[in-house]
């Protein structure tokens, strides 16, 4: 047993994890619950609540249109996740390299970080509009059809592209804060050996990050499931052709379009089943690579 | 060397590297060509990751704003009309307000009770007190799109809808804060907690003059993060806020757009909406960008 | 002004005994120092007393107070940590009183006054607007130091307090708590592993090993007379030569040589009963350890005095330390270490003709690790103090 | 599920002020607020007008206010959404709520006709419009198109598209929002119904129609988009397929009549002009009604019902009917305010004002097919039409894609109505 | 194999002057030991050498080749660092292995042949396939030195590589190293803060202060003839006592002694331009710091055979050190220490008869520190070695 632990008194340490074990459990773990009640009835508005029992989910499976919408989140979630940790681990190790100016390189990389992820949904359909977009044009220059509203890979792209650029910056602070912890000496001692750059980063610095690295595979496929709602509610709607239909989406219109609350319950709990099961085979993955073993 | 000295010292460079200023880093060994080319690869990354906010900045300095190719991309002089046309007659304002008024209550809220929280958990003698910490972890997996249908009807039933109550009081319980500061707490050298042991210093008094003031930086780190994170909520307020009056920043945004069923869009108006929106979080960023990547640095032991 | 009496104390986390029944009187205004190896259980000792951990088993007794199950503000005792343990966000006068009228024993002007004091008995007055960073190590260590003495505990605690500086600092600061113990005759607790340390600082030094007591005497009385082994080669720098030796006749046979002993003292209870070696005609054992410190050997040349107790040895290394040379010499099948004049000139691979202090052996019990002989006399019992036995 | 239907449901209002939600940005919204004051000045009554972004999102609030409890006192609802509001079972007619002296005919016929329910007027019609097609004089022009004779048939639009394009005079021909109105509208002047149930208006449908002429629409709409001659603004895009129109890149666009004075002001470089609907064939039965009317809940405390039948009555007063319609483009309602308005001779001074009214008293009312759909899940119908009108312009398949979109319209309807 | 020339070498920090203008040369295949205080430069000094700083200005050249402007892998040199470096997630043989190639200039087989080879050396086959975290203190460092050794360099910088490592172990890889050297015989500098390490490693040692030379000599004579007031008090532990006197007529005075100087050994161009004081009888000075360690003060009764050059002096406090007792004395306004026997019953505030080796008399310049006279008779110059002066 730890030596902090200087106070006794059970009565007081419960009045001090009251009002957290509260609000979580009122309104994080009673509503989850209830979710899952949700998803066993038919509900929706103005309409007597129902039990169906586990019709909502035999429905979800029976739908293609849902089975693409998981398939397509679950590809999403890998791009963001991996597109995130490869630019911001490479822009880390750019800003980590240079001797001169790394504060000024270090702000302009995390801001879009502060950035509500509306208006970058906003400034990206501004920057990035088929017709009326600023670099719309100098793309299509270079022979490239830009046609997002219409083509379903391009707008997947493109809510990708936004959604990795929003999640650099908070990517970047750890990264960061991961390498300057790595010893001088083992840069040096790499140095002493000319082995190069990369090679450096590759061989030497992305291991020992793991613990980092790992973490931030959490937190960002955790934000690539249920942080990216604005970019696919204010670029694309979902479309076209359910091109960019992530679960997140498609549970908001459920319910808060079509106001169908049982079914869209159900595509909660599928939600945080299809996360939970992520987040169980990451950490699985990380007690198996992480040099630390544990 | 104090634990309080390792911390400082091992946070150093980290503290150099924000600091903004051009210190000499031993750890860079680099001949002048490659680091010109580590320098150019910088620059054209910044400058991809920054342009779609310098855009917004021209954009809401012009009239219509209207911009379709490269060469329009010059600063207008609509600047002032603009923002006072979103601030004053679309009332952004006011959702501005709002905005700051959550943000403000929830990151003052949290850290209080999560304070409290990582206080009973790493300061006292209770049993299951890791489970307690697991089940407060956990509630990570229940953001807010896993509940939010029931969390609506839950909150209308408690009447709050449309209330500052229903878009503060369901984010209090924090996680990343409780789990923060358990970090940090558990950093706090042992023996400057059993020197208040001897003197039989109470909890009260351990809370408010040694535990809070040793972790100031961690606090400030922390509200950082939260801030930034209470300021860009949208799903949320888009779903239990239908008032005006008390409508927030990120949804407010879209009524900047102008009469949309009649067919006017405002670009110069959004945008320069979506530039206020960001300036508060971005503010803090950068004004208490030391605290916060320290902040960043403890969190990932 | 305290005695502390442990009985059978006992501290388990676990799966360690971290301190394995101690018995133990800590005089009234004594300087005690508990010097051991890492992880021996000194600091566990200390906590243990301080009232940061509760025994498993036995007593803590404070005069005539059991205080074996209360608080550590009940106790009074002060402690001084390795690492300061001062408040960073406080000044220095700040830290000192912060807590104090927790114990609510003191008033306000008492307090101003005996920082006042304290400050000046420690030089630290023009410390205490600061901040800790704003300290040297030292001042940092003194200030702490301030902390235990304004409240006038009726025991020092202080766990290796002086390690965190550097050389010079420590050497200085030792000589400041010297004073400061004289000046204040409080009971004092001193926790080391550094046997310099130990030596120099206390009028008694417990050695610990495993969560046990080796031996408890007066610093000298240590160094000449080691209870055993373990004792024999933790104190002392360079450590105890020891070799394997049988005992014939009341001499140290060696295959290379030959080593009579002095009809000395048998270990054990002092002058008690005195074992059969007292007489080294007596006793003969196939399997013994003699120890003899590398300061007790000399180049034969160096030392005519000592007479013709001398046997050839070859010279495997030699270090020169400065006040002396370190001599690396090898006989037969066994090693050891040799003293000699700085200056001397002895080659690697040549040969050396040693000689020894016949004052200064011992002999060990091969398996207990027992010292069973020492062949200076040792000192009178009233010398001695009391001894503990543990086992 | 809060709402337990009936008129026992007990509402609070938002605010002690009338609160009126609605969908009117820039323009329109600031002639509403100048309505809402003018308004509180005459009747000491206070209103506020607030802005909650599209008729989608009054939908989505007015529902979720039914849920909490908190409702505002009016909510101007898409026709579209018509039914979907009525199914709450949570709103009172406005012909219980308006003064007993106010005669409901002063209405236009085939608005009256939408709004009533069970004999009953249910909503206040207010803003009310047509879909139709507004060109760029100028570029017509440059083409040599002749703009006083813009293309009235798919056919027409294509070749005219086909000429802009070629001489390189505009990127696109023609663009329009992608929202479920223009294919209504398509379906109406073809005369043929979206749904069984007389498209709603007589029972529940199960059935969603595609007849020939929608496979012509998509044929043409795909052909369209394939030859560059059509670009997509976005789903529910209105700003951007006016701004589209604005910056030239399209010569024509089809939107509401809402949008005519926004057009006229902003179309700084050229000459805008308005035209009649494309139809898909000669055949024009007529288009299907747009814009939105006025709900009000039911379950308000009783003593707001007067002051709310206030503001509705002012709102159709023939003088604030006249002034809304000038300021956006929105036909008047009323027999007094069409008269007042011919009288002052407004429609000749601004022809393009009157375009939409023209075409929908040329419609024939009678015709099931120019009733606007009332369904019960309109939204969810509405969205699968507008995500599958992009499949459908983007498959090579056509046919299997308006299959699908029939079917899915259907098990959305089954669903809703089993 | 490599002779390795230091000339004027400078290397400033923004604002610190961290190395201060370096002229020394490291002879081919010494073991060259650098010590000073913390922040003297030492660790600098080896980082210049090994291309990981850019010198501010000098030179380096490695036999004939001039390498101060080139990059690490092109010197050829090995480092070791005092935190092992290792790679926490590669094995033992990776962490050896890893960046061999980049070098280019192995083929695998033989870097397999010179891995075995190094691991038999240093007897960590058996590590081969840990990974650092399964490694103590003392195995980690032993990789380390492997990675050292396969590169088989020109020459080995290692920095401080003992201190992490306790007491014991510290010990143990001193003697290790010794042989490493012996075996191999590569150029190796070596960095430490701790004398004991400096005397007992080097071959030569240089001391280092504010990033100048103090001096460079084999360690004895380091010991016996210190350049300056700075090495006599940096070397030796309990340092050299420092007493102000003044000369007059070859003896040293003090208000309470006076102490006759034997004709020695002026310090200075060793053997060349003895200064007047080798005659002592010239040369009076008001003012000079007379430099006695405190081995060579004792009690009068203990030595008599020095002679009747003995004076009273007051006990303050004694410090048993077990194989001696160090003797805190004071004579007028001076302090000093002085060894005595062990078991020797000086009781603090009592008087005490001191004398002294006269042999081992140095005195100082008070403004400068430099040293201008020892009273024993220096080495031959062949055996001193070169000297560097800086000023
Ligand atoms: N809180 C604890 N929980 C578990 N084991 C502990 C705890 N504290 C100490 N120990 C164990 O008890 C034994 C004695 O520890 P203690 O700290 O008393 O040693 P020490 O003599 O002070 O060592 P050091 O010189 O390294 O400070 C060790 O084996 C240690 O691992
Ligand atoms: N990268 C650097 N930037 C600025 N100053 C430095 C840097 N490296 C060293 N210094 C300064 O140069 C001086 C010499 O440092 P150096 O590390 O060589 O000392 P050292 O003798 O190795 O000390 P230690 O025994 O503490 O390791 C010090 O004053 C130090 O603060
Ligand atoms: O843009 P409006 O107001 O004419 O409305 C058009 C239709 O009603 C949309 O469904
Ligand atoms: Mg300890
Ligand atoms: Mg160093």
């Amino acid at each position: 047993m730890s030596t902090r632990e200087i106070f006794d008194g059970r009565l007081e340490a419960a009045l001090l994890l009251a009002p957290t074990l509260l609000v979580s459990v009122v309104f994080l773990y009673y509503p989850t619950a209830l979710a899952f009640r949700t998803s066993l009835f038919d509900s929706g508005f103005g309409r007597a609540e129902e039990f169906v029992g586990l019709e909502n989910y035999l429905t979800l499976l029976g739908s293609s249109a849902y089975h693409s919408s998981v398939v397509i989140s679950v590809v999403f979630a890998a791009l963001v996740v991996a597109g995130t940790i490869a630019v911001s681990l490479y822009l880390t190790f750019l800003i980590h390299e240079v001797d001169t100016g790394q504060g000024w390189y270090l702000i302009s990389v995390i801001w879009p970080y502060a950035l509500p992820p509306a208006v970058a949904a906003l400034v990206f359909l501004f920057v990035f509009h088929p017709t009326l977009g600023v670099l719309t044009g100098p793309i299509e220059a270079l022979g490239l059809e830009v046609d997002w509203f219409n083509d379903g890979p391009q707008a997947f792209l493109v809510v990708l592209l936004v959604a990795i650029w929003k999640q650099i910056g908070y990517n970047v602070i750890f990264m960061i804060a991961a390498m300057k912890n790595i010893p001088d000496a083992l840069t040096e001692t790499a140095e002493l050996d000319g082995v190069g750059r990369l090679h450096r980063l590759v061989s030497v610095y992305v291991p020992i990050m793991t613990p980092t690295l790992f973490f931030l595979v959490i937190i960002n496929t955790i934000y690539a499931f249920f942080g990216t709602f604005a970019f696919v509610d204010l670029l694309t709607s979902g479309g076209p052709a359910n091109a960019t239909n992530v679960l997140i989406f498609d549970l908001y219109r459920e319910g808060f379009s079509f106001f169908n609350f049982g079914v869209a319950s159900t595509k909660s709990v599928v939600l945080f089943l299809v996360v939970a099961v992520l987040m169980v085979i990451q950490f699985r993955l990380t007690e198996e690579y992480s040099y630390y073993g544990a | 060397m104090s634990a309080i000295q390792y911390t400082k010292r091992r946070f150093e460079a980290l503290r150099r590297a924000i600091g903004g200023d051009d210190e000499e880093e031993s750890a860079a060994l680099t001949g002048s060509e490659e680091s010109v080319g580590v320098h150019l690869q910088l620059w054209l990354l910044v400058g991809m990751v920054a342009f779609p906010i310098l855009v917004a900045v021209v954009v809401s300095t012009k009239q219509q704003g209207i911009v379709t190719s490269l060469p329009d991309l010059v600063p207008g002089t609509y600047a002032v009309e603009n923002y006072r046309e979103a601030i004053v007659d679309y009332g952004f304002g006011r959702f501005m307000w709002n905005s700051l008024l959550m943000s403000v209550v929830v990151v003052v809220g949290k850290l209080v009770i999560s304070v409290l929280a990582a206080m009973a958990i790493v300061y006292y003698r209770v049993p299951y007190k890791d489970l307690v910490f697991l089940f407060v972890l956990f509630t990570l997996l229940l953001p807010v799109p896993v509940r939010f249908i029931p969390l609506f009807q839950l909150i209308n039933d408690l009447g709050w809808g449309n209330s500052l109550l229903a878009i503060t009081v369901p984010y209090l319980a924090s996680a990343t804060t409780v789990f923060i500061l358990r970090q940090h707490f558990l950093s706090i050298p042992t023996s400057i907690v059993e020197t208040a042991k001897l003197d039989g210093v109470g909890p009260v008094k351990f809370t408010l003059q040694v535990l809070v003031p040793m972790s100031k930086g961690v606090l400030v780190g922390v509200s950082i993060i939260m801030f930034v994170y209470a300021w860009n909520q949208y799903l949320w307020p888009l779903v239990i806020i239908d008032s005006e009056a008390n409508q927030v920043a990120q949804v407010g945004l879209q009524l900047l757009q102008g009469d949309v069923q009649g067919g006017q869009l405002s670009w110069s108006l959004v945008m320069a909406g979506s530039v206020l929106t960001l300036l508060p979080p971005l503010a803090l960023m950068v004004l208490f960008r030391k605290p916060l990547l320290e902040t960043f640095a403890i969190q990932q032991k | 002004m305290t005695t502390i009496t442990l009985e059978n104390l006992r501290k388990e986390f676990d799966d360690v005994v971290a301190v394995d029944g101690l018995d133990l009187t800590i005089r009234d205004g004594e300087f005690l120092v508990v010097v051991g190896p890492s992880g021996c259980g000194k600091s566990t000792t200390l906590r243990l007393l301080a009232g940061l951990e509760t025994a498993t088993d036995g007593e803590i007794r404070m005069d005539d107070r059991d205080v074996t199950g209360t608080e550590p503000p009940e106790r009074n005792v002060a402690m001084v940590f390795q690492n300061y343990a001062l408040y960073p966000h406080m000044t220095g006068r700040r830290n000192i009183t912060f807590g104090m009228n927790a114990g609510g024993s003191f008033t306000d002007e008492e307090i101003d006054r005996r920082v006042a004091e304290a400050a000046e008995t420690l030089d630290i007055t023009g410390l205490l607007d600061r901040k800790p960073q704003a300290m040297s190590g030292g001042e940092r260590q003194r200030v702490a130091l301030g902390r235990a003495i304004v409240r006038d505990p009726d025991a020092f605690l202080m766990d290796e307090p002086l390690s965190n500086l550097d050389a010079k600092l420590r050497i200085q600061m030792r000589a400041e708590l010297t004073r400061l113990h004289a000046e204040l005759g409080t009971t004092t607790v001193y926790v080391t592993h550094d046997q310099t340390e130990a030596m120099t600082l206390g009028e008694r030094v417990v050695v610990m090993d495993d969560g046990r007591i080796q031996q408890v005497d007066p610093p000298q009385s240590l160094y000449d007379f080691p209870a055993n082994r373990f004792v024999a080669e933790f104190i002392g720098d360079p450590a105890m030569n020891m070799i394997d030796v049988a005992v014939e006749g009341g001499v140290a046979v060696h295959d290379a040589f030959r080593i009579p002993l002095p009809a000395g003292n048998a270990a054990g209870e002092t002058g008690s009963e005195a074992e059969s070696l007292a007489d080294p005609d007596a006793g003969d054992r196939p399997h013994a350890v003699l120890g003899i410190r590398p300061e007790d050997l000399h180049p034969a040349r160096e030392r005519p005095d000592l007479g013709e107790t001398e046997f050839d040895a070859t010279v495997d290394v030699t270090e020169p330390l400065g006040d002396s040379l370190l001599v690396h010499c090898s006989v037969g099948d066994a090693t050891f270490k040799m003293s000699a004049e700085p200056r001397s000139s002895l080659e690697p691979g040549g040969t050396v003709s040693v000689t020894y202090d016949p004052e200064r052996l011992h002999l060990f019990e091969p398996e207990t690790g027992e010292a069973f002989y020492h062949s200076a006399t040792a000192p009178a019992p009233s010398d001695r103090l009391e001894r503990v036995v543990n086992d | 599920m809060g709402g337990s239907g009936g008129n026992e449901a007990q509402f609070s209002p938002i605010a002690d002020e009338l609160t009126v939600w609605h969908a009117m940005g820039g323009t329109n919204g600031e002639t509403l607020d100048s309505i809402a004051a003018d308004f509180e000045e005459e009747h000491g009554i206070e209103a506020n007008m607030e802005f909650q972004d599209s008729y989608e999102n009054v939908l989505t609030n007015t529902l979720a206010a039914f849920d909490s409890g908190n409702v505002s006192d009016m909510l101007q609802v898409d026709s579209l959404f018509a039914q979907q509001v009525l199914d709450t079972d949570q709103v009172r007619p406005v012909a219980e709520i308006l003064p007993d002296d106010f005669d409901t005919d002063v209405f236009l016929d085939n608005v009256a006709e939408f709004f009533t329910v069970d004999g009953e007027l249910a909503s206040l019609p207010f803003n009310n419009s047509n879909a139709i097609m507004y060109i760029n004089r100028d570029a017509f022009e440059e083409a040599g198109l002749d703009p006083d004779d813009p293309p009235s048939t798919l056919a027409e639009v294509r070749s005219a598209s086909e000429t802009l394009v070629d001489e390189g005079v505009t990127q696109y021909g023609i663009t329009w929002p992608n929202h479920v109105w223009f294919v209504e509208t398509w379906y109406g002047f073809e005369g043929e119904l979206m749904t069984d149930a007389e498209n709603g208006h007589a029972g529940d449908p199960s059935t969603f129609y595609a007849p020939d002429a929608v496979y012509d629409l998509y044929e043409w709409w795909k052909g369209m988009a394939d030859d560059g001659l059509y670009t997509n603004p976005g789903i529910e895009a209105w700003g951007e397929a006016t701004s589209l129109f604005i910056e030239g890149e399209a010569a024509m666009v089809l939107t509401s009549t809402a949008s005519v004075a926004g057009l006229i002001a902003d179309s700084e470089d050229f000459t805008v002009d308005a035209a009649p609907y494309p139809s898909i064939s000669d055949t024009r039965v007529g288009p299907v009604i747009g814009g939105a009317s006025f709900y009000v809940p039911e379950g308000l405390p009783e003593d707001r019902y007067e002051e709310i039948g206030e503001l509705l009555r002012y709102m159709a007063q023939p003088e604030v009917q006249t002034e809304w319609h000038k300021g956006s483009g929105y036909y008047p309602i009323t027999q007094p305010s069409v008269d007042s308005l011919r009288e002052e001779g407004w429609f000749e001074e601004n022809p393009m004002y009157n375009v939409a009214l023209e075409q929908l008293q040329n419609g024939d009312a009678s015709d099931p097919a120019t009733k606007r759909a009332l369904l019960g899940p309109a939204r969810n119908v509405q969205t699968v039409i507008q995500d599958k009108s992009v499949d459908v312009v983007n498959s090579d398949d056509i046919g299997s894609e308006i299959e699908a979109m029939k079917s899915e319209v259907e098990s959305v309807l089954t669903e809703y109505y089993e």
